[in-house]
């Protein structure tokens, strides 16, 4: 019997999964991804949030946003188009009721995501997010596709991504992670742009432009045309840029784009990230989250891992 | 509340050219009200499908659909015994906490399905059930017999007047001189817009959105009301006639 | 029976399913992509390849090439990455051998698929191949994402893609259409760019920078740690991007990536393009271009298109 | 020649710990050679899988495969009467055509299975077959007392010692002092070189390679030669020795 348990220890070792983000430390490397997680409540009653390393919360700009007219998704293979528009309460409202809402419920830092239409707007909000006490992290979108500035996003640019980053910092105390667009040339330039601005981190990739078209109408599917596509097909995607902009910078990437298990988890990090977000997976499974950090430890096991943040950029 | 659940194929039967039923057995503890939905995981399929309950059971669930596209057509395929993945519980459903004695329940096309759940609550509860069906031609109708069954009083539209009256729900309403407090409606757009027009009685009505996930997370069926920003997979899809913005 | 016949007639009316890229005539939109056919030597056993619209051959340089080391592919979710480097037997050897061969079996005008490694090389292949018969368009490809050129390749810059627009259309009287990449920030820039160079017509999309990792081994699963991803998971961007150039230009557009079903070679041309690209679905299934063209007709009727000319670029 | 065609699981058991082996019923005319293989299409897999045929007659293919991840996992779990798109008759398969007398069989692990068909065919020609067999370790054999009911001389080796001779397959040919003018070897890459270093005799090998396609068009399976670049998928599997380069 006393050898059967300890054949039974043997065969499943304890594993650790922690990893650490500019001195934030995570019990494991999962966190669902901004705009798939609203501000954490619709998921509490599917499960106990606090399973999660943390969470990043829905994009929040200054003002109140309506966001685009519907249609606002569209169903891919392998994935989904949204064009949601950053529809969110605004700042004050996160501030006053989603973050003490929120503290009822989930007990660990949380990541805020925030966008911006103006090099001011994301100060403000940054300024006043940091001052938050579950805030771990600040999480900033210059790169989401549905919304334009003068045509372009902050995120096509290394200079506008610095500028960014640099006002930012000079306002925040708070690790500032800086969350990268795809649809650009050259994401290294952009990356190593904002490390050199005082980035902390680098969070890639958000959603990729996409569009569908309904061929029974004859007329995109989108109301606003075209859309940020997200899901599975974009992993490889992702898993590049994961690779390249963590071989490129020093400050550490959370990687972010089709994950949907532990294995993509691990793949995500032998590339280069230190942590993981799931993004479109937790829409169609709302458990998807939680199933990946319950299948990480035998995962690691089957690989031979002991320590989670041993494989980072192993590969 | 809502949860995932996995349910097996009892029945999956075709009632016209193009619209089927589907019963399905499994927990049903978390559905609420007539009028909430269930979104459907299908294979090779990512987003899942929402379909409202027809009706439903200790135990059992009832879907109504009508085949448009991939996922529905493969929904018309699967056989007794198959399991499916569905979120259960979702969204609002109509209230009946309403002091309303004659109610009237106007559904058109695949929109009939969420109201057979609502006529046997309302009975239940001793009203009379006054019951307006729209479609566009006689072989497209289902569900008439089954409202009469129940106990309502059941007038169909047709929009080519192949059965019943000639012409739409509001017609029906208008031609028929039915008498009525209180409205709940389920059916396409036009039809809504149409109704809201046309009845100065105040009422309910059920909206469709494309929906990324039907649980309130994403953000992606947003509509705006009088009173506010409103997710039709969770502040709706019912809204109170009063609040909707055309 | 006679009025039996007329319903079954009406019901099955007659579409046309022609359309026309700079004046070569094609029986039907449907074009297996460069890369995913050969020289169509390896289909004839499988279907009478004249039942295409054309063909696009396999990228080809003025010298032989080898192309990269194995693993060239990797699987994906909906899709595959390859790194196969343009292995191809030369200009010449296509020209003496391959050519010759597919005469055999191929009646109709070829798409010749060049690549160089300067513009003197692109120049140079273009200009021998604009002589040979068999020749309906030049398909010039500067986009192969696994080829480097001073590290970026040319299709990644508006003045580079021009360059080679000029010098190949200064040597060749065929249609020439530049193939274009994906990975840039501004497609519509790089398209007009060769618009203004004199290109007679744009084809996009080229693959996707994509990375997978073997995560048993911790390694890239490719020797060359990338390569470039296609398949249905590309779908959503490659019909944006040929929305965007075809309303950006005025020349006509090959639609290309993971189209995989008569619905999406409509779905594309709703989008934009005079004729559509299939690539990667040829290797999954060899059949796939011969099934599209043959459920064409049946997709047109169930959408009521009469003349799949009158599509293009409806959305 | 190569076709694609649908075949029904008739069988499909266990061998060991991870290996299975599967019969298929379907049109096997396409199969000319031992050591083809076949390209199989698996749900929700955007590549088709490459396993070697193991053996085939008439309307029926015998395959043999290792559990190694999400692909062969999912053929593990179909069930006889499940269908499976294939292509058929890939590869150059061994060639028999020429004058050994002695011919030696070399398989490592999954390197096995094409040696069977081969084995049957050689003997079907009057040859006397040596085989020599390599496995990790005891529990991983398969297909021993197959190829000797076949009537072949079968010599095993296992690294670990558990079962026959202790070491690789060259320690084996070695150490039983096989005699043969001519070897056929199928195994993982190590084994294949070691093999090619250890003995002077001429023979064929088959080689693994990551593919595109199976049939030639994708160009993702190339590898050098001494007589130009081949396609392990046409111009292979099989190399003969003499055109190796390491
Ligand atoms: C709350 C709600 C309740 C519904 N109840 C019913 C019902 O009881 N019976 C019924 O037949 N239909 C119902 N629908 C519509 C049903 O969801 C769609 O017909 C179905 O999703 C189409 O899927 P498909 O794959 O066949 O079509 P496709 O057109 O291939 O679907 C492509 C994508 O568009 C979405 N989509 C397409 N049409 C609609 C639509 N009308 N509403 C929302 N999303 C759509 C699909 O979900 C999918 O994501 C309901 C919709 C909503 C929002
Ligand atoms: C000509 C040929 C004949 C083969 N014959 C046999 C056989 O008879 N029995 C057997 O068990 N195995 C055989 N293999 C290996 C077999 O193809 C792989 O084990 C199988 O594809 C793994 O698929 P998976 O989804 O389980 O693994 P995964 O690792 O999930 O597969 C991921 C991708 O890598 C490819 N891949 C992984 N391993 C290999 C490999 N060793 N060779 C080629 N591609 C690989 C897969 O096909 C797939 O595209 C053969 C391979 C080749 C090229
Ligand atoms: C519905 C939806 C809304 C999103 N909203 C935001 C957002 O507000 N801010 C942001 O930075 N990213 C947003 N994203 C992008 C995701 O956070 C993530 O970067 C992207 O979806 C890729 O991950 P995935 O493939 O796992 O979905 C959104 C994605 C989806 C699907
Ligand atoms: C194996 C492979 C080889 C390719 N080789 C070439 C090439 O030589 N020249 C070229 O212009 N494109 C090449 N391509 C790109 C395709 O022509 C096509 O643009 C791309 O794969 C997107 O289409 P798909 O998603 O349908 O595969 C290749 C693609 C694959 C999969
Ligand atoms: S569908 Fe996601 S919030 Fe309604
Ligand atoms: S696998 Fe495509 S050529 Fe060999």
């Amino acid at each position: 019997m006393v050898e059967k348990v300890r054949e039974q220890e043997n065969a499943a070792p304890a594993v650790d999964m922690s990893v650490e983000l500019c001195g934030v430390r995570l019990d494991n490397p999962v966190v669902p991804a901004s705009g798939t997680f609203g501000y954490g409540y619709e998921f509490k009653d599917f499960y106990d949030i606090n399973i999660l390393g943390s969470f990043s919360f829905k994009g929040t700009t200054r003002e109140p946003r309506f966001g685009n007219p519907t249609p606002r998704i569209a169903e891919c293979t392998a994935g989904m188009i949204n064009a949601v528009g950053l529809q969110n309460p605004g700042i004050d409202a996160v501030i006053r009721h989603e973050l003490p809402r929120l503290r009822q419920f989930f007990r660990k830092p949380v990541i805020a995501n925030i966008s911006g239409f103006s090099v001011e707007e994301y100060a403000y909000c940054c300024e006043r997010i940091d001052k938050q006490e579950q805030v771990g992290i600040i999480e900033v979108n210059v790169s989401c596709p549905n919304v334009r500035h003068g045509g372009m996003s902050f995120g096509t640019s290394p200079e506008a991504a610095a500028e960014v980053t640099r006002a930012v910092k000079a306002v925040t105390t708070k690790p500032v992670f800086i969350k990268l667009s795809p649809n650009v040339t050259d994401i290294v330039s952009i990356a190593r742009a904002c490390e050199e601005a005082g980035a902390d981190g680098i969070c890639l990739i958000n959603t990729l432009l996409g569009m569908r078209i309904d061929v029974a109408r004859r007329r995109p599917v989108i109301a606003n045309t075209m859309g940020g596509f997200s899901g599975p097909a974009v992993f490889p995607l992702a898993v590049r840029m994961v690779y390249q902009v963590s071989k490129a910078c020093r400050i550490p990437v959370m990687g972010c784009g089709g994950v949907q298990s532990a294995r993509d988890v691990i793949e995500m990090m032998m590339a280069g990230a230190t942590a993981v977000q799931v993004g479109a997976a937790n829409l169609v499974n709302p458990y998807a989250s939680k199933e990946i950090v319950e299948a990480l430890p035998g995962e690691m096991r089957r690989l031979g891992i002991e320590r989670l943040s041993d494989i980072i950029g192993i590969a | 509340m809502y949860k995932k659940g996995i349910y097996r194929i009892e029945r999956n039967e075709r009632l016209t050219e193009t619209v089927w039923r589907m019963t399905l057995a499994g927990d049903t503890q978390w559905i609420t009200a007539p009028g909430q939905f269930v979104n459907i995981a299908l294979t090779g399929k990512y987003l899942r499908r929402p379909i409202s309950v027809c009706d439903w059971d200790e135990g059992r669930i009832t879907l109504i659909y009508k085949v448009v596209g991939e996922g529905t057509e493969q929904m018309s395929r699967l056989t007794p015994g198959a399991e499916l993945d569905l979120l259960t519980g979702l969204g609002n459903g109509f209230s009946t906490k309403n002091d309303a004695r004659r109610p009237l329940l106007v559904g058109g096309g695949v929109g009939v399905p969420p109201l057979y759940g609502l006529a046997r609550q309302l009975l239940a509860a001793g009203k009379p059930v006054e019951v307006v069906l729209g479609f566009n031609t006689a072989a497209e109708i289902f569900y008439e017999e089954e409202f009469r069954a129940l106990g309502c009083n059941v007038t169909v539209a047709t929009a080519d007047g192949s059965r019943g009256i000639e012409g739409f729900v509001t017609t029906a309403i208008a031609g028929a001189g039915l008498d009525f407090d209180y409205f709940y409606a389920c059916g396409p757009l036009p039809m809504l817009h149409a109704l809201y027009n046309a009845v100065e009685q105040d009422g309910q009505m059920s909206f469709e959105e494309r929906m990324g996930c039907g649980f309130g997370a994403c953000m992606g069926c947003t509509c705006k009301t009088k009173y506010g920003n409103k997710r039709i997979c969770r502040e709706g899809p019912v809204l109170q006639k009063g609040e909707i913005i055309w």
